[in-house]
């Protein structure tokens, strides 16, 4: 086995995206490919899983006690980063992406690469938008808001309807799970599930592919090591997938408690 | 190298198993579906996460860290007590068998009999070096070790003890498993130890010390392994450090009826599948003349 | 990298010493030649090899066998006894300190008092895995440790007490050294290993079992020394597996006030100049910053 | 560090060489230098240095334990070899190789080799003659015997006056001790110190460098590691060499004991 390393970074720059979500840029670069991730190791707090936002940041949005803690740091402060993670998404010529909240995260260094054409991107409100601007410039950029206060009214799988889904190789998707299930139907309906790459999020212990705590059923795949990202053929046959997951015991959570 | 002959009926501390390699506990362990798996890819049985009285998160992060030939982990005994069971389901009739702790010995038969009709037999986690109140704690005490067994041999399984290495001697654990009716030990679980973050200044586990897995510990597992094997009449389950068929020899020539194969998968999933192909030959030698022919 | 500034007057555990870079016990340290060859390349001090009540040729061989990243060895104690007093003539003044082992208290004060005059300090090997009746056979027995420290310590010379990894818990060898006076624990000795030629069927080593020392070691040593500098009042130096000068700083981080380097010798003769090199700097931490610092 | 492995041979046959020294002929050869040695694990008896007299075979002089066990095996028995260890010879462009006894069995490779021009053999008598044929092919031989039973009557030192030493860049030398002092003082004189490059033999416990008790006075050379070929000028600077060597618990005991 070879080393992982936890190396130590400093926080260059927060980023204040949204009420609840922010940007922390690191004074050092990582290697990787969208829809990696790293473990980042809040001292004295935790350890949890991010993906990376560009090759020097992670977004985080505020849900618990080490998101908190970061919440509160400031530029200087030092942080442990293992990455990058797991097996990121494989663009093909043309990609969509469909980002549900902070979902955009993993998705955002697609377009920095200039590899995704046109981006759907939904969220709560006006105010939770991530990114508006930075993905305007570099993808075809579509928005909806649960609440209407900015673009369509409802929810990103509308949007589907609105693009010529056939035309695009590579479908990539984060977000809600519940949100990811309504896009992988569409893609499915359309005979083109394939296509689709669903970035997951399951309970990470290790986050190296050791522990099992992220397994998912019924073929026991590691969300950390296998994934995070999952084709859609793959999770169509998935009994697990949209349905439950597991919490840090490894009890099963039903699907309406799954962010 | 020295290879096996593939055999019919392959059994180790009264328990049947489709060959000498063993998934070890906390390991993939967490979901049947994961167990399964392992089986698929090559594991002639597998251990269950162990599981013990009620659920536990673990300790908080890092949990693991992976070096160069090493791993350290300090997980926490995190599981879903008695809501594994129904990860059983898909697992019905395989080779599996439940890791499993407690405070105490009523503890540890509460939980051994919620497995009933579920598993081959019990491995119990006397061993655990980061786990306050359980695992090593027992382990460390003959006493404890010598009434835990017995109180889950009652279930009438086959029960193997999985012992720390991190005592003085540990021939003495092992002589109170026999002594409580183990039908095997296993040795060893995870060697007490920490790295440190210099550039961060603290230790690399949330929870400061772990365990130390993987090919480093291999020779003290080893040393292990042959002085339980000499010590006492039931069989010795080789564990730590295995990572090729060659060490799977060495663990048997030491005395090992068969072996745990853990942080080894992080090189590769298919790691049993690999080791298996490179263990069993045509020409190879029957199991019972390898096994502790280390002792001459 | 952390590094160190270089300071005047370095001591620890009441040692004066050239810089915290200490060699190890039984490594190069048969001769007084060998002993001044690692100071002129580097070394703060040197640990010369362990010297008993009357002359050992040690075990049969094989007595060292070299891993990748470990080295296990069971040179079973071999010394000329008084003998060796001779070869320190060469090493006047020069920071040596001598270990010393012995079967009960009056053999380690025997042993002590030919080294009056002619050291700066002992350490007591109460650690040796692989010495029937001395060594780890002593260091396993607290009260005993406790008696053979005391002994030593009436020479008035600063007396280190060498500890093994294996025991239950080793806070207790190292409270038992305080209590008898030590000026300082060393952490660690070798861990009881082994290994075994699958192709000869034999233990590689002709005393079956032995200790293993290298980068394997350095979680299982790091830990210990954490364990003991926040158990004691006395330093605590490190030792087991440091192979760069960041291994050094991450002991130091743990709680050691200097470090003793073994088996790293195997990768460059000159490894004591090499990590010097590397751990010290102009715009270097003074090392009392450094030193238990990952306790936060 | 490296492993150094123990690796399994087989004896595939014994050649008897004269009444007290046989060669071993293993079922593998090691690639090495002439003057490297190898660490000869004998199973339940000890391990025991052994220069290589090929690249798969050592030859062996009937001394005490390990070496008695040795002669009574058999052809198909097994050894565990390490080898190739320490520093062999640096042979120059015309070399005379000196050897008193089985210090031939290092020197043998420099002929095999075609890397020696000019052989110098001393022993006893003439029973305990060494590879007198095979050398004789290879090499310029002249031979010595104490008893004067075979070629000159006396040391070997003494068919040193019948050469001209000063022709050989390169002069390697292996054999008891006081006949290498011999040499050395002869080359001395000669002003060519240097030239010489002499195998020693001390007590060794590990064979790789670690434990010590190889060391060579006055600078702790490790006759296993820096050595165990070693050049004259080094040797004319060590209070040691000719006086006297340690055993295996490291006290001292003066040449006339030395081999
Ligand atoms: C591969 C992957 C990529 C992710 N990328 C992002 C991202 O870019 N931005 C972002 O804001 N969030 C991301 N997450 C989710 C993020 O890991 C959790 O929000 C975070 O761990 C919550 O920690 P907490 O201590 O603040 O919350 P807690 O108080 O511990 O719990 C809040 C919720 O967070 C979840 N959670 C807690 N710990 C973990 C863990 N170790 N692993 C997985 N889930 C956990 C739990 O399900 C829980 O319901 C990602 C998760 C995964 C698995
Ligand atoms: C680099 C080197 C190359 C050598 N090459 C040859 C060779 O090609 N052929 C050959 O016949 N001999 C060679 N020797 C000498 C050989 O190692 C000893 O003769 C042998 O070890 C004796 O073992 P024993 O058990 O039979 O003798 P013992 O009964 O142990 O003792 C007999 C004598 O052998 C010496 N001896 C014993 N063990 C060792 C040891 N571990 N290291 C060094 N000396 C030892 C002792 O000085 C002792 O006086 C070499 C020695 C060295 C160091
Ligand atoms: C991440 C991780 C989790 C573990 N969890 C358990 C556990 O729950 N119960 C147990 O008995 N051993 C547990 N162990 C110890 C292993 O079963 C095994 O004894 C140890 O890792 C040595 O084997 P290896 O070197 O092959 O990994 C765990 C080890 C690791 C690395
Ligand atoms: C060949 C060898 C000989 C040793 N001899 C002694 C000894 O005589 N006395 C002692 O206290 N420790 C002895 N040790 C142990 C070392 O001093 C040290 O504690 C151990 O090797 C761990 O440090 P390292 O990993 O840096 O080698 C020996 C170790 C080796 C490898
Ligand atoms: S988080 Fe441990 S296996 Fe995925
Ligand atoms: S024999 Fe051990 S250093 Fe040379």
């Amino acid at each position: 086995m070879n080393e992982i390393p936890s190396v130590a970074v400093k926080i260059k720059e927060i980023i204040d995206e949204t009420p609840t979500i922010k940007t922390f840029v690191f004074d050092r670069e990582f290697e990787f490919s969208a829809g990696q991730f790293c473990m980042v190791w809040i001292l004295g707090v935790d350890e949890i899983p991010m993906g990376l936002s560009s090759s020097d940041s992670i977004t985080v949005q505020k849900v618990g006690d080490a998101t908190s803690k970061l919440f509160m740091m400031k530029p200087g402060d030092k942080l442990g980063i293992k990455a990058p993670l797991g097996n990121g998404f494989s663009p093909g010529k043309k990609v969509l992406a469909i980002a549900g909240g902070v979902g955009a995260a993993p998705l955002r260094p697609l377009a920095q690469k200039g590899q995704c054409d046109t981006f759907l991107l939904g969220c709560r409100n006006r105010s939770e938008l991530l990114y508006e601007k930075e993905l305007s410039e570099l993808t075809n950029l579509h928005i909806a808001t649960d609440d209407g206060s900015y673009g369509h009214h409802g929810f990103v799988t509308d949007l589907m309807g609105d693009i010529d889904l056939k035309s695009f190789d590579t479908i990539c998707v984060c977000g809600p799970e519940i949100m990811m299930a309504g896009v992988l139907k569409v893609l499915n309906e359309a005979g083109i599930a394939k296509r689709g790459q669903f970035s997951l999020v399951r309970y990470m212990k290790c986050g190296v592919g050791i522990c099992g705590s992220c397994c998912l059923d019924p073929d026991g795949l590691r969300v950390c090591r296998d994934g995070p990202v999952f084709f859609g053929d793959i999770l169509l046959k998935s009994s697990e997938f949209s349905k439950y997951s597991r919490d840090a015991s490894g009890r099963k959570v039903s699907a309406s408690n799954v962010h | 190298m020295v290879t096996l002959i593939r055999e019919d009926n392959i059994t180790a501390g009264g328990i049947l198993m489709d060959n000498h390699l063993i998934l070890a506990a906390g390991i993939l362990g967490t979901t049947g579906a994961s167990l399964n798996r392992m089986l698929s890819n090559g594991a002639g049985a597998v251990v269950t996460k162990s599981i013990g009285p009620s659920p536990k998160e673990g300790h908080k992060g890092p949990c693991v860290y992976v070096m160069d030939g090493a791993v350290l982990n300090a997980m926490g005994l995190p599981n879903p007590s008695s809501d594994f069971i129904e990860e059983l389901n898909v697992l019905k009739d395989k080779p599996v068998i439940a890791s499993i702790f407690g405070a105490d010995p009523d503890e540890f038969h509460e939980v051994a009999s919620w497995f009933k009709g579920k598993v081959r037999g019990f491995e119990l986690n006397v061993s655990c070096p980061h786990a306050q109140g359980y695992g090593a704690q027992i382990g460390c005490n003959p006493g404890l070790v010598l009434e835990c067994t017995r109180a889950v041999s009652r279930t009438g399984l086959p029960v193997w003890v999985k012992l720390t290495p991190n005592v003085t001697d540990i021939k003495e654990s092992g002589i109170a498993a026999e002594r409580g009716g183990a039908s095997a030990v296993v040795a060893i679980n995870t060697l007490k130890a920490m790295r440190i973050s210099t550039d961060l200044r603290r230790p690399v586990l949330g929870n400061l010390t772990g365990g130390l897995s993987g090919p480093a510990i291999f020779p003290v597992a080893l040393r292990c392994v042959f002085e339980l094997y000499k010590a006492l009449n039931i069989p010795v389950i080789g564990c730590g450090g295995v990572s090729s068929a060659d060490n799977v020899i060495e663990m048997m020539m030491a005395g090992a009826s068969a072996v745990e194969i853990g942080s080894a998968v992080l090189d590769r999933n298919d790691i049993f599948e690999k080791i298996a192909g490179d263990l069993y030959s045509e020409e190879g030698e029957k199991a019972s003349d390898i096994i502790g022919c280390a002792h001459e």
